[in-house]
């Protein structure tokens, strides 16, 4: 009695399931076979479509719009990579991109340790759970424009925590990142950590609430204290809850231009300004539509480099 | 007969001009006119609304559409012509914004209406420099303002024992060392790029002089840029940074004003919008605030204002409505009404100052030489070449780098 | 995988004491409804005790209560002679092993054998020897670097038993371990699980509602319904002389035939008398004195109804349900419709009239109303 | 003190504080709404206001002025309800429908087709703006609510795509397959099987995407359309100029006003966060 495939059952390659030992199929049948074999298809077109117009078009014409001399509006000339050098020489391109790996990184990891820290704690079974998730989960549904200028106004030694504990009788407290050019990249962090990690928690708590019962009665048992069972056991089985959370949160880190905007607007100088602020001012304030393609397409890049090897590990995983 | 027929068309549009300001407004039914702008909080609304007015009384209709910061209101008006529904009007700054947009052919040019209007006459040199592509007028002006005004709260000078209104550079700089001795912070400033910008442009107007400000800005001259002259306008701006406080980056203007307005800070480098905040807080110049265009007499007066541009369309009655919208909004009557809610002061000299605030009128008294007008940045270099000066303004503001590396760099960004 | 070969088994060292388990006056409440109340009972050393009953009764709750799983309301729990009312899981010196196998899915068969001494800080190399002898005991060592995931159900459940085991505990506990299992599978396991009590010699508590397993593995059954024990006792016992009805229609497949009639004294014996149906009870060993008045219950187990010439009573053959190594027919008796086991091989079929006798020393006998055996 | 006891009050702790750091912003919101504008600007923003009043409420809610109009944020509201509806129901629909054709049909190709999906996610949404106004104008739906709502499906569907595609992925594929095996087609399996099973998913979808599309200004302004502009845009004219006065206590009442509907949204999925999401399919 062999072990029956495992349960994720890969299928075999090539698309259709063919259903083994299937008596002589008339025309009739393999015509209907092969219509039924294009109804997948039929249904991902709307995704087809989307990607080929919507995401490859338009990435490939800010592929051409980079190397044109375009301004307010595309112009067909060549200019070949002089956008590219121009970004590259640029003092305030390369701060964006150190920002923005650095804010990535801490955002990341602060957003998904607290994520994972609420959804375990509100597992407990604790008293008021549906209150505690509303209480993490409203910065998500709040706009960053007018939260941000609230963060700044806290973070802001003149008006905001620092002034209000000095008042409290602690007289050097400090607490002014947000005026110091290398830390101010840690305040934006601070309150994108607040927006997202109510949602981290959501996610994370659909995961635990999915894992069967007995598990938990099996760990006792074996006296596993609750945090190991948590760090060992829960965490490991979290995979695929994990690789969604990375993916959300990596778009946003990518992406991030409100939190910049409402707190520091890039300032002070251009000490907090990210990569999606550079493009925005370019293309709208600054009418360079070529060099904010240009941006744009290098930010791409970054991330393809990024992400390739782990999608190309997980698609060699899958099918090893 | 060519004569004739030219004196009948004359005599009627200015019949029906007159025929529609004197009468009462016609049944709205006159043209449509959709406009795009970024006024959008309490004083600019109040400002807006006298333009509608205006041009409701002229027999047309005001659709509005508002749209936060320029920036964005101007990204949505080129998104709009693009996609094929352009608006009637929309709102940009007094600067080369608009020329790409002139040279895709896309705007309707308003020559009739200057003409009629005698536009040449009443505008400020800057202004019809921005607003003349080749001949043809492309926007109509709608308020000049001026972002180099230098406030200051008269409670803090008097708590800082200072008696009069600073008359020079090294004046000022004594006040601010005053202001600095009685505890109080001397330049309330709100630490983002484009407010570091203002400070510098009021340096380079009272420190550089027309001729400087013009060579750096307008004829981007290398070797002026590289020059002594320009080095010790750097240095002064950079030495103002000094008397600013720890807690001044990423503050708002707003936020800085209101350092003045509680009398916490003494003197603040913003344009005349900030009138909006002080008349908020139930304050009057004179009174309890001070304003100083410049210092001394032949001091610059530094125009970055609005305009309106009239997109080209299909709809058959949109034209009319353009030709309308520029004329109403030029008219002498709209451009008080307008000026004394927005704090700006009219495009033309030729209106009657008594009505607008003390200010204003001596904003207005100084334009009335010819030679002290000046655009700002933005009336002489392309939006690209101006953000690129901002970016190194705001860095040399923000961190300590030497003054000669700063001025390689401006010209680097400027050739 | 082939049948385990009992010889290799021997060869292996003892395990850890077996201990033994008391409960008294044991009661349970989940909010506000008492599952269980006032219950006791002792688990001897060594035994393999079966809680048996239907679901709902009680018995899964009761065995996670010894666990330490469920907190427990009133009443008192000993394992090994020291009180583990309060004592956490893993004080308790228990190994449990559940339906669905809770192995954890992101560890190897190995490592989920030894996690739970690892945690416990145990010496490596006590650890190496506790889960190879483990292994070797349930045939695990192939399967040692898999995951369960690439398991079968039956692999996995012996993985679930490897990690009880490796506790080296006093006390094992089955929670309906072979429900998910085929039957094939299931007698397999169940043979195995046999073996293996007589092998090591520790105490096990196992819960089921199949009576086949029940019967089988104990060495006592506890019977229970509605958070109640009804009977303790040998699976012979509990078969043979159930203490009421519902053990006795629990019991036994097909379920023993129910009569309902009367007693009468005739000459000197008590006679069960029903319609169209009579049997001489002078020989049944009464509890107590035979009552005469009132309504009682006559039950005669399908196998102690002969079907051959010799049979005192007519009837005619309704229904016949051959099993492979006997059949079951089903009899109409007068009103009554009765169960028989035939395991010679008598062809029979429907509507032919037949003679039977009923095994009357085999018979028991409830009081209708309390259901109790007199 | 029984261990078990020490660890909830940890538990307790721990949650308290986490709560403090999350509802510090919402308490100085909430403050500074009820402020005048004279006590705004003296700064102390954690005082609680001298004499409480709501006008900053009214104000923001009906009669702040944003430019010519004077309706405050509500002029937005039933407009951005409008856009919501169809921009969250469509985008769930075809990312279900992506994920179950993903995860159980896989087509030849798909996978490469979701791997340059999911790169679309990460190119920042103000670059593509040209082009796709380009693309709408083109087939007509500029300027208006259909238009909005495609452009909400494009912008949404790699990030609803990967949450059912790995919902689905955790899905036993023995289930599948038994519906094969009945001769369940394509539609069939998809209503009648999988859709009711992925009811945890599609609460989690809608809550990403009510408060994705609900919050969302750029799209909104340029391809709504003057007459279906969202509450977002009223929002901002509100909150932002460069060169206006601020009213703070506005600026605060009106984002809480705004930020309404994605509470509520929250507080009624809250509850389907203890039952749906546990209700596994094949178990074992």
């Amino acid at each position: 009695m062999n072990p029956p495939r495992s349960a994720s059952g890969a299928s075999p390659p090539g698309g259709q399931r063919q259903w083994p030992g299937k008596a002589g199929s008339t025309a009739f049948a393999g015509w209907r076979r092969i219509l039924r074999g294009l109804v997948p298809w039929g249904a991902l077109l709307p995704m087809a479509l989307t990607v080929l117009v919507a995401y490859l078009g338009a990435t490939l014409w800010s592929l051409r719009v980079s190397m044109s001399s375009a301004r307010t509006f595309p112009s067909d000339d060549f200019v070949g990579l002089a956008q590219y050098e121009r970004l590259f020489d640029n003092e305030r391109w390369q701060l964006s991109l150190q920002n923005l790996a650095l804010y990535g990184v801490l955002f990341i990891v602060a957003t998904v340790v607290i994520g994972f820290l609420l959804a375990v704690f509100i597992d407990q079974k604790v008293k008021g759970e549906g209150a505690l998730r509303t209480v993490f989960l409203y910065p998500y549904a709040m706009s960053f424009v007018a939260t941000g200028l609230v963060w700044q106004w806290v973070l802001n030694p003149g008006s905001g925590l620092q002034q209000a504990v000095r008042q409290m009788g602690w007289p050097d407290f400090t607490f002014d990142w947000i005026i110091d050019q290398d830390k101010v990249i840690y305040t934006v962090v601070i309150a994108s950590v607040w927006q997202a990690s109510g949602l981290v928690m959501a996610l994370m708590l659909a995961g635990l609430r999915g894992i069967d019962d007995e598990l938990w009665k099996a760990a006792r048992i074996d006296g596993i204290p609750t945090w190991r069972v948590y760090l060992s056991i829960v965490l490991p089985m979290m995979g695929p809850t994990l690789a969604t959370v990375f993916v959300l949160l990596f778009t946003g880190v990518v992406k991030v231009f409100d939190a910049v905007v409402a707190m520091t607007q890039g300032g002070p100088g251009t000490a907090s300004d990210v990569p999606a602020k550079f493009i925005m001012d370019h293309l709208f304030g600054r009418a360079n539509l070529a060099l904010a393609s240009a941006g744009a397409i290098v930010l791409l890049l970054t991330v393809l480099a990024l992400v390739a090897p782990i999608l190309y590990a997980r698609s060699r995983g899958r099918s090893a | 007969m060519m004569w004739a027929r030219k004196i009948g068309l004359i005599t009627a549009t200015l019949a029906l001009a007159g025929a529609a300001l004197a009468q009462k407004p016609p049944a709205p039914s006159g043209p449509k006119a959709e406009v795009i702008h970024w006024w959008t909080s309490g004083g600019e609304s109040a400002a807006v609304k006298t333009l509608s007015d205006a041009y409701r009384a002229a027999g047309g209709q005001w659709q509005d559409m508002a749209v936060a910061l320029g920036e964005q209101a101007r990204s949505v008006t080129i998104n709009r012509m693009v996609g094929g529904n352009p608006p009637t009007a929309a709102q940009f700054n007094t600067s080369r914004q608009f020329f790409d947009v002139v040279e895709q052919g896309l705007l309707n040019n308003m020559d009739e209406v200057a003409a009629r209007d005698g536009w040449d006459k009443f505008l400020p040199e800057a202004v019809l420099s921005v607003i003349k592509v080749k001949g043809h007028y492309y926007a109509a002006p709608v308020s000049i303002h001026m972002p180099t005004w230098i406030w200051y709260s008269k409670a803090a000078f008097a708590k800082a024992g200072i008696a009069a209104e600073p008359k020079s550079m090294d004046e000022l700089f004594a006040a601010l060392d005053k202001l600095k001795g009685a505890g109080l912070v001397p330049l309330a400033h709100g630490g983002q790029a484009w407010q570091d910008n203002i400070v510098f442009a009021a340096v380079l107007a009272n420190v550089g002089g027309r001729d400087l400000y013009l060579k750096v800005l307008r004829d981007r001259d290398a070797k002026a840029i590289q020059g002594e002259a320009f080095k010790n306008v750097l240095l002064t701006f950079k030495r103002l940074q000094g008397y600013v406080d720890k807690a001044s980056p990423g503050r708002n203007w707003n936020d800085a004003t209101a350092m003045l307005i509680t009398g916490k800070a003494g003197v603040q480098f913003m344009g005349d919008w900030a009138k909006g905040e002080f008349t908020l807080a139930g304050q009057q110049p004179g009174r309890d605030f001070g304003c100083i265009a410049g210092f001394g007499p032949s001091s610059l007066y530094i125009i970055q204002g609005d305009v309106f541009v009239f997109p080209k369309t299909s709809h058959p009655d949109s034209l009319k409505a353009q030709k309308l919208l520029a004329s109403v909004i030029t008219a002498p009557a709209t451009q008080v009404a307008f000026s004394n809610k927005k704090g700006s002061i009219p495009i033309r000299t030729d209106v009657d100052a008594s009505k607008l605030d003390l200010c204003a009128q001596q904003g207005l008294a100084i334009m009335k030489d010819k030679n002290r007008q000046i655009g700002n940045g933005e009336v002489y270099m392309t939006p690209d070449q101006n953000g690129a000066l901002a970016d190194i303004l705001t860095a040399y503001w923000n961190r300590n780098i030497p003054v000669e590396k700063i001025q390689k760099q401006i010209a680097e960004a400027l050739k | 995988m082939s049948a385990s070969n009992p010889v290799e088994w021997t060869a292996l060292a003892p395990v850890a004491a077996a201990a033994g388990v008391a409960v008294r006056d044991l009661a349970i409440r989940f909010g506000a409804n008492e599952v269980i109340r006032g219950l006791n009972l002792d688990v001897a050393e060594g035994e393999f005790l079966v809680l048996l009953g239907p679901s709902g009764c009680g018995k899964s709750t009761l065995l996670h209560s010894i666990a330490g799983l469920i907190d427990v309301a009133a009443g008192r729990i000993e394992i090994g002679g020291r009180d583990m009312t309060e004592a956490d899981p893993s004080e308790r010196g228990i190994g449990m092993v559940f339906q669905n196998y809770a192995l954890y899915p992101t560890m190897t068969v190995e490592r989920n054998m030894s996690f739970g001494l690892r945690v416990a800080g145990l010496p490596r190399a006590e650890i190496e020897a506790r889960v190879k002898r483990t292994a070797a005991l349930l045939q695990l060592q192939p399967l040692l670097q898999r995951k369960p995931a690439q398991l079968s159900g039956g692999q996995r459940q012996r993985v679930a038993i490897g990690r009880a085991l490796v506790r080296e505990a006093g006390v094992f506990l089955f929670d309906e371990p072979l429900s998910n299992l085929d039957a094939k599978l299931r007698s397999e396991l169940r043979r195995e699980l046999k073996l293996l009590h007589q092998r090591l010699g520790s105490t096990m508590v196992y819960v089921t509602h199949d009576q086949v397993e029940a019967m089988t593995l104990a060495t006592r059954i506890v019977v229970m319904r509605a958070g109640l024990i009804q009977q303790v006792g040998t699976p012979h016992e509990v078969y043979e002389r159930p203490c009421n009805r519902f053990v006795a229609g629990f019991l036994g497949a097909p379920g023993m035939n129910f009569i309902n009639g009367r007693l009468s004294m005739l000459s000197g014996g008590t006679v069960f008398d029903a319609p169209g149906l009579s049997v001489d009870l002078h020989a049944y060993a009464f509890a107590g004195r035979a009552p005469t008045d009132q309504p009682v219950v006559l039950g005669i187990r399908p196998e102690h109804v002969q079907i051959g010439p010799a049979g005192e009573r007519e009837a005619t053959v309704q229904l016949v349900e051959p099993m492979g190594a006997h059949q079951v027919v089903w009899l109409s008796h007068g009103p009554h419709t009765l169960a028989a086991v035939v395991h010679d091989a008598q062809v029979l079929s429907m509507g032919q009239s037949v003679r039977f006798s009923i095994d009357r020393s085999r018979v028991s006998l409830f009081d209708l109303a309390s259901e109790q055996r007199l | 003190m029984k261990p078990r006891h020490v660890g909830r009050i940890g538990v307790y702790t721990f949650l308290a504080f986490a709560a403090l750091f999350f509802l510090a912003p919402l308490y100085i919101m909430v403050v500074t709404s009820l402020k005048s504008m004279d006590e705004i600007r003296l700064g102390q923003l954690f005082a609680l206001p001298q004499h409480f009043n709501l006008d900053a409420w009214r104000t923001a809610w009906s009669e702040a002025c944003t430019g010519v109009d004077c309706g405050g944020v509500r002029v937005g509201f039933w407009n951005s309800v409008a856009i919501v509806v169809p921009s969250t129901v469509l985008p769930i629909g075809i990312g279900a429908l992506n994920g179950y054709a993903l995860s159980f049909w896989k087509p030849r190709g798909a996978d490469a087709l979701f791997a340059v999906l999911m790169l679309g996610a990460f190119i920042p949404v103000q670059v593509m703006i040209y082009p796709l106004v380009k693309v709408v104008a083109a087939i007509g739906l500029f300027s208006s609510l259909p238009g909005i709502v495609l452009v909400h499906i494009v912008f949404s569907m790699p990030v609803m795509t990967l949450l059912f595609r790995n919902y689905y992925a955790a899905v036993p594929a023995e289930l599948f397959k038994a519906a094969r095996i009945d001769g369940g087609g394509f539609w069939r399996i998809f209503v009648q099987l999988m859709l009711p099973m992925s009811t945890p998913m599609l609460i989690v979808a809608a809550i990403m995407q009510i408060t994705g599309v609900w919050n969302d200004y750029v799209l909104g302004l340029v391809f709504a359309g003057r007459d279906n502009l969202p509450m977002t845009v009223q929002l901002n004219n509100v909150i932002n100029t460069t060169t206006g006065e601020r009213l703070y206590n506005v600026n605060m009442a009106a984002t809480i006003l705004t930020s309404m509907v994605p509470l509520a949204v929250y507080f009624v999925s809250g509850r389907w966060f203890v039952r749906g999401i546990a209700a596994g399919a094949v178990k074992g």
